[in-house]
């Protein structure tokens, strides 16, 4: 059976280009760039490279990106960094309801450790309202911290705006992008973003290498200790092969930009058409209009998560789902449940997240299969009027 | 993750749907992930001979309500207040870790189904 | 001109079985094991092999491994991860002072937590003392942490004697095994290990991938946040090539672990005695016997490490020193410092480390071209008598 | 790292070696890193006919004490005085920033021997 992929937003296929230039420096130019000899040397050489292309990407200079094992530890080393170095200046930080737990857990462990945060609410699009931001800044307020766009329902927030008002206020701001970076365009510098974090493999890029950026003058604590790679912002060996593919994804990316977005755009905004046409009882979850490229989110009423997830893989349809049965905890979607969805309605939700890679067949395919599998299920569900 | 037999169970669910005039029915739902299952019972001289389901859960909900209205068809009452969650699991070859609180849901609501018809009976 | 890498503690090369293996998990296996699609799980059953297979070769349980980015992530984790769980049953933790910078600078920010460090020293072949540890515990002392093979000098420490030690006292023992673990048996078990940092480019595994040992019942903090990965104790998305090539890797070092040590022991050996026949004044740094199989070190007096790198490297040699111009900072090797040596002495210092890929040919045109480099790198300097 | 200059002075160094009876000897220390350089002169009519030099050193030490023999030699005294350690850099194409203060040496050296040179004459 044909198998089709559409969870781009948990992860993306290593473009082939990526992939061999990254056995490459596994298996022949292996040095350790921290090596002064000729192995270690043309070694370095490609990691200093590899920075400019990141930091191409993103509008930055070299010198402000650090590479990291993902973009959890760069959300980490981001939170905990500014925290820990600004704590005489106060110790307030605001981020928002609808965080990737890598963000969410860490303010969890900051407040433990007697930070105060503010969890922002979102508007039924999963949007952060400006005013909400300013309010609840104070004077203790060290760091504001957005994410770009939202991993489950793609809501792309006012980054430039909130950065704005940061910038204004003296407080640093952070935006978790680890969904934009490769498939949006974004510079540091229009948004007015102070640090950033992103994270390879959701580029077709390799899984296990992130990047944080931090403009210069920021002051950050190192969350690792060891030798001195990275300047010591994080240190350990680098890992060269993961550098330098993050490197040519951030290249491939940056060329594609215009060209993919366009054609990922097109099929979401079909599916979407596709779906409302023919399938009722359902709610389309995330903005209309500010919403990542890639991402469809519905939630289907009557229906349980996990079960249209396992029916369309049967179908060879690789998805995704805020469902509580999926995510393994009691509870469904904290950003569906924070968008003001019941229990019932985000239990039913279905995310769809397209890359460069799919087609208008797969589109069509999935519009073909899907209401059936929808109707099955609801005629199985004690909640669904006979 | 799935056994073969979940997944059976899941892909093909037998006994899907509702009993008219049933003579007892059984819901239980599982607060901590909010799904929800329903059993109908057709009973006669103490023997199930009949069994449905509705279930609005996750993979393992719908293969273990499935997979109790398999065991039940045909027993005694008696027979099927002695199935436990833990014996619908194993006729599955097993659930993940994570799903084993799902498992609970069918043979709760298989025993709420018969509480509800002995119930009805006395009155 | 012919290379020949004789740099195998600073990194190795990816064996090409290897690299392979990963090659297929980036483009073609490329989920996410936290999906519960066909892609997710293929992947997931992989990385569990992996573990397997990391658990085999030291005698643990899968469950007892996490995989984390590297060998100093591993150490930083044990470390903090033991010392913040256990604050309550006592500060202090007991090193050594010839440890990796991972474990020392982690070990001197920990002093800034309020955490109390012993730092044992060495004798002259850079060997711990049982006697030292024995008084330096304390009613007070949660952890014991001490090198398994030192990166520079090679000496391999008792550490079955100083892990029965801490298991009698029950105290936590945690050994860095970095430089051990895939050129060397160890058996957890056998050597009374609580807690073991290991790193795959050290064996033939690709950089960006290491794991931490932690045996049932030791009570760990994660040190990051996010999703519930590696069951919460090292969250974020998976490396899946990179744990999938350790888990290879470690398949691989298992299987070939003999015949490998004999072969590399016998060059180890016929190196150090044809650079002790052809050239004088020197010194061996690190014991004779209790030695890594591949670990070569000598100080060559008036002779500065860089400067005889840079005339190897120049004959097409990759080695590496302890001097303090090589290191960037401005003191040679903190090793051979502990160990007794002079500043000029530890400032001409030569690591060899030898791995798997080298022969003989190589043994003898090393031995051919070094005494001419060390004797023109002497006529040049001041401190050599005329 | 190092210029295609540096590597070429590191690999074959200009004036390496000793002056019997130097009529200027200058020896200075980095006490950073442990490193000492030491400069020979041969002086007349306040022109430098010939230096050389012996160095316990990194690249850039060995490379720096071979260009600023190079520099100054046939040049007068004072216009070897107003050689500076940056001009030294600059000749090799440059040095890597951590290596900067290796740099130092060599002027710092050549000076120090001046030094002695006009000290001596001077009894
Ligand atoms: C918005 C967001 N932040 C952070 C992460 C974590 O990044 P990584 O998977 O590289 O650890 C993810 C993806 O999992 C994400 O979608
Ligand atoms: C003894 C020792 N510990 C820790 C490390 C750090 O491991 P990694 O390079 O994987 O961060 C190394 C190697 O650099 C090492 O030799
Ligand atoms: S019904 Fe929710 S996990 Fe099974
Ligand atoms: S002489 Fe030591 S760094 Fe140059």
């Amino acid at each position: 059976m044909k198998r089709i992929y559409f969870d781009h937003s948990a992860t993306t296929p290593v473009d082939p280009e990526v992939a061999t230039l990254m056995l490459e420096y596994m298996t022949d130019k292996f040095g350790n760039p921290s090596s002064i000899h000729s192995f270690g040397r043309e070694v370095k050489k490609a990691v200093d490279q590899a920075r400019q292309s990141v930091a191409d990407l993103i509008g930055a200079n070299p010198n402000e990106i650090f590479f990291t094992s993902g973009g959890t530890e760069a959300d980490n080393l981001a939170l905990k960094g500014v925290a820990y170095a600004n704590r005489k200046k106060g110790n307030h930080i605001i981020t928002t309801a609808i965080e990737h737990h890598a963000i969410l857990h860490t303010c969890e462990y900051l407040e433990k450790q007697g930070f105060s945060i503010t969890y922002l609410p979102v508007d039924e699009n999963a949007m952060v309202r400006l005013e909400d931001v300013k309010n609840a800044i104070t004077d203790q307020t060290i760091l504001i911290s957005v994410m770009f766009a939202n991993n489950e329902v793609g809501t792309i927030q006012p980054i430039k705006e909130i950065g704005q008002l940061a910038r204004e206020k003296g407080i640093y701001f952070h935006t978790d992008a680890v969904q934009a970076v490769g498939n949006y365009p974004i510079d540091v510098n229009e948004y007015n973003v102070d640090l950033l974090t992103l994270s390879a493999h959701k580029f077709h890029g390799p899984k296990g290498i992130g990047a944080l950026y931090v403009r210069r003058g920021v002051r950050l604590e190192a969350q690792q200790q060891g030798g001195g790679q990275e300047r010591s912002i994080r240190p350990g060996t680098e890992n060269t092969p993961g550098i330098i593919g993050l490197g040519k994804a951030a290249e491939i990316a940056k060329r594609d930009m215009n060209t993919k977005i366009a054609q990922v755009a097109r099929l979401r905004d079909k599916l979407i058409a596709g779906i409302e046409a023919k399938i009722p009882h359902i709610k389309l979850n995330g903005h209309r209009t500010m919403r990542a490229p890639g991402n469809v989110n519905f939630s289907f009423l009557y229906v349980e998560g996990e079960s249209l997830l396992l029916n369309l893989d049967l179908k060879g349809i690789a998805a995704s789902s805020g469902s509580a049965c999926t995510s393994g905890s009691l509870d469904p979607s904290h950003v569906l449940l924070a968008m003001g969805l019941t229990h019932e309605v985000a239990h039913g939700s279905l995310r769809i997240s397209l890359g460069r890679g799919n087609t208008e067949e797969e589109i069509d395919y999935c519009l073909e299969v899907l209401p059936g599998i929808i109707e099955k299920l609801r005629s199985m569900s004690p909640l669904y009027g006979t | 993750m799935y056994t073969e037999k979940v997944m059976d169970h899941f892909t093909n669910p037998r006994n899907v749907g509702e009993i008219k005039n049933a003579d007892g029915i059984g819901e239980v739902g599982n607060a901590k992930c909010g799904d929800i299952m329903r059993i109908y019972l057709k009973v006669e001289n103490d023997i199930i001979e009949d069994v449905k389901f509705k279930t609005f859960g996750c993979g393992a909900a719908i293969a273990t309500s499935s997979m109790v209205t398999e065991m039940v068809k045909g027993k005694t009452l008696s027979e099927a207040l002695q199935i436990s969650n833990q014996a619908v699991a194993e006729a599955l070859d097993g659930l993940p870790p994570a799903k084993m609180h799902c498992s609970n849901l069918a043979a709760d609501a298989l025993h709420e189904a018969i509480k509800d018809y002995i119930q009805k009976r006395g009155k």
